[in-house]
């Protein structure tokens, strides 16, 4: 019953919100509304139970969406220019579609039904057998990291060359300043330093950031969290830190070599975990051989692979804002 | 005690209606980072209630989470903006070089 | 009550439709990447609120809590690592749209046509 | 001694919920930016603290109070943090003049002091600002008001060039 009112209040405004996104002309508002939508997504997702995904789109859509599209606007234009073009093709294929889904809908189950086909398949195993074949009481992090271990490889994947692919469109090489006055344009303007009250409170707040990173890492078998959630958190403290010292500063913090290394180190060390279980006679990311004890070879096998993911994605993320504010002013 | 948690998330809620319809109208840009900020504030109560609300309360490292990133959004706008200033001046000066 | 239900569906449904229009109609990039943003998350709410069992909780286990119902874990961990993997995208599809107005000057898709026909 | 407990955590939540509730109201009602900023600030520290407060005493002793008074911390710090980040970049921005005024007098300039420490940015980002200022103005407001603005950019014009070229000087000292 609470579940429908919050929804109501919740759902009702995202629609809102993105007809707004959808309406304004000025990029930097549907930035700016972009991270009121992604908020109230990740309170819908609290309201429904999902609490790691709620968690993985807090950070990512707080700390690191809204500041990637902002080093994106400023690097292109602010405002969108479209002409006022005839809509009524676009409008009438979205239409349609939205027509044909809500139709489907009436079929679906309630919200909350629970016997509804989702619930019949293969979940109620995943839940029974997770106390007695691994053990951990985070049945998301049990199914992400070892039932499906094969689909988040893919993932780690899936990131690693998208990583790549930024790197190679912006460059790992400095573009070339015409003059030492453009240089001291990037000086003045990439950096918060001036400004004394962020300065302190945001550097003070950047360890704090990452600690509460590596908890979130270690305690994700125990309570919400994981390697992509530390990652994103990690990442972000340090994306904190460049944007309040600049970013000659950042990659000191963190070189560029490294946080590149991490990703590669990342993505190696999940694989090698599948290797090493063929290698002691399981298949491919069966942890249970890794110890003498299934169970405990299982969170052997976790606690590596989530470390795995996590290095990866905190690498991914601090490359790619590293690559943006590289490209700096023009 | 259930209805006292239900009653703060539902006044928390309706600030949030409030901060999204200041987000939505605001006439300068400010005014939508200043619904955005205090949209992120407003996200850390409502989580904070509704862990309790849940009888789930070990859930509260959601909203630390929250408390402790929400405002590097902020801290991107001002750097957005100082630097865009100093672009524009710039572009002037090469504007009049010329 | 019956409609009310399925709220969440007719929500993913409607963003769905703001996201392909906001892809279709503008010609501005970072626009329909915006627009794509949008879509991806309706598609997040499709299946996270397929999880939700009706007295449910979190699928994370309470030492000493008997007869708890659980929220479905599985479409749960296929978003989880969709909204990583979402992101990572977008840094891409943003990166590609930085080269695009370096070597164009614009980021308007028509403007960009006709610059090309010029050629 | 519950009762106690959930009477006082009760009676801290709902006034919270208050403070908060008030607090979007402020920022809904207010007339212009800085004004909406004062209520939303004040009360993003107030109203959470009470609620903080009202969580706490229902924690029992556990972890969770301790998380609570971490959010509660953090919100401390960087919810002025941002108020004050916020402040500046629209102070910068000239947001000021941006803004309608109820009474129709002559609003203030922004100060130079800023001027000096930070030239620049200033002066071109006045510029900018008052150029929207008039769009802005001339959309909304009375027919009377344009003619002033527009006055008001012919002074900032001529003001301009002067106040840019000490900024240079300023800057290069610097360097």
């Amino acid at each position: 019953m609470m579940t429908i009112v919050f929804s109501l209040f919740l759902l009702t405004m995202l629609v809102i919100v993105a007809v707004a996104i959808l309406r304004t002309d000025n990029l930097f508002t549907a930035v700016m509304l972009s991270g009121i939508f992604s908020l109230i997504m990740a309170a819908n997702f609290f309201i429904l139970d999902a609490a790691d995904v709620a968690l993985t789109e807090a950070v990512i859509g707080a700390g690191i969406s809204t500041v990637l599209f902002l080093s994106a606007l400023a690097l292109t234009a602010e405002h969108d220019r479209s002409p006022p073009v005839g809509t009524w093709v676009p409008l009438l294929t979205s239409s349609a579609l939205g027509g044909v889904i809500i139709f489907a809908t009436f079929q679906a189950p309630r919200l909350g039904d629970p016997n509804a086909i989702v619930h019949q398949h293969v979940a109620p195993w995943y839940l029974e057998k997770t106390p007695e074949l691994i053990d951990v009481p985070n049945v998301v992090t049990a199914v992400l990291a070892s039932f499906r271990g094969y689909d988040t490889l893919g993932e780690v994947f899936v990131v690693f060359i998208a990583c790549i692919g930024v790197m190679s469109l912006l460059g790992r090489v400095r573009p070339r300043r015409e003059s030492i006055e453009e240089d001291e344009f990037d000086k003045r303007t990439d950096n918060l330093r001036h400004h004394l009250i962020p300065r302190v409170v945001g550097k003070m707040l950047v360890p704090f950031i990452v600690l509460f990173g590596l908890y979130v890492q270690f305690h994700g078998d125990f309570g919400p969290g994981g390697g992509f959630q530390a990652g994103a958190l990690i990442a972000a403290g340090v994306i904190l830190y460049s944007l309040v010292e600049g970013g000659p500063r950042g990659r000191e913090l963190v070189p560029e070599w490294f946080s590149s290394m991490l990703v590669a180190l990342g993505a190696f060390t999940y694989a090698s975990v599948g290797v090493a279980s063929m290698a002691m006679g399981g298949r491919f990311l069966d942890y249970s051989v890794l110890s003498h004890d299934p169970i405990h070879g299982q969170h052997m096998g976790i606690l590596i692979i989530e470390a795995g993911v996590g290095m990866t994605v905190a690498g991914v993320m601090i490359t790619i804002f590293h690559a943006f504010s590289r490209r700096g002013i023009r | 005690m259930e209805w006292i948690y239900f009653g703060t998330s539902i006044a928390i809620l309706v600030t949030m209606v409030l901060a999204v319809v200041r987000g939505l109208i605001g006439p300068t840009i400010f005014d939508r980072v200043l619904a955005v900020n205090m949209f992120g504030t407003k996200t850390v109560l409502f989580l904070a209630v509704i862990s309790f609300l849940s009888g789930r309360p070990d859930f509260l490292d959601l909203a630390l989470a929250y408390a402790l990133i929400n405002f590097i959004g902020v801290f991107a706008v001002l750097l957005f903006f100082q630097s865009r200033g100093v672009r524009r001046e710039a572009e002037a000066e090469r504007e009049a070089n010329k | 009550m019956e409609l009310l239900g399925l709220y969440n569906y007719f929500v993913f449904a409607v963003l769905l439709m703001i996201g392909l229009y906001c892809i279709l109609a503008r010609t501005n990039i970072i626009k329909s990447l915006i627009g794509l943003t949008i879509f991806q998350s309706a598609v997040f709410l499709l299946y996270i609120s397929m999880d939700k069992i009706d007295g449910g909780t979190a699928p994370i286990i309470q030492e000493g809590v008997e007869n708890q119902v659980f929220a479905n874990p599985l479409p749960q961990v296929l978003i989880l690592t969709a909204i990583v993997v979402g992101i990572s995208t977008t840094a891409l599809a943003l990166a590609v749209t930085v080269r695009i107005k370096e070597a164009y000057g614009t980021i308007e898709e028509d403007k960009i046509q006709e610059m090309d026909r010029e050629l | 001694m519950d009762l106690v407990l959930d009477i006082a955590s009760a009676v801290l939540l709902l006034t919270g919920g208050f403070f908060v509730f008030v607090g979007g109201f402020g920022v809904m009602r207010m007339p212009e930016f800085f004004t909406r900023m004062h209520a939303a600030s004040l009360t993003d520290t107030g109203g959470a603290a009470l609620i903080l407060l009202g969580l706490m005493l229902q924690g029992g002793l556990t972890l969770v109070p301790l998380k609570l008074a971490a959010i509660f911390l953090f919100l401390f710090l960087t919810s002025p943090t941002a108020s004050y980040a916020l402040a500046n970049a629209a102070l910068l921005s000239g947001v000021k003049t941006a803004c309608r005024n109820e009474t129709g007098s002559p609003l203030p300039e922004n100060q130079p002091d800023n001027a000096t420490s930070r030239p620049a940015t200033v002066s071109r980002a006045k510029a900018s600002a008052g150029k929207t200022a008039a769009k802005k103005v001339s959309r909304k407001a009375a027919p009377a008001k344009p003619a002033k603005t527009a006055a008001k950019k012919a002074v900032k014009k001529a003001a301009r060039k002067p106040a840019k070229k000490t900024a240079k000087k300023t800057a290069r000292k610097k360097s």
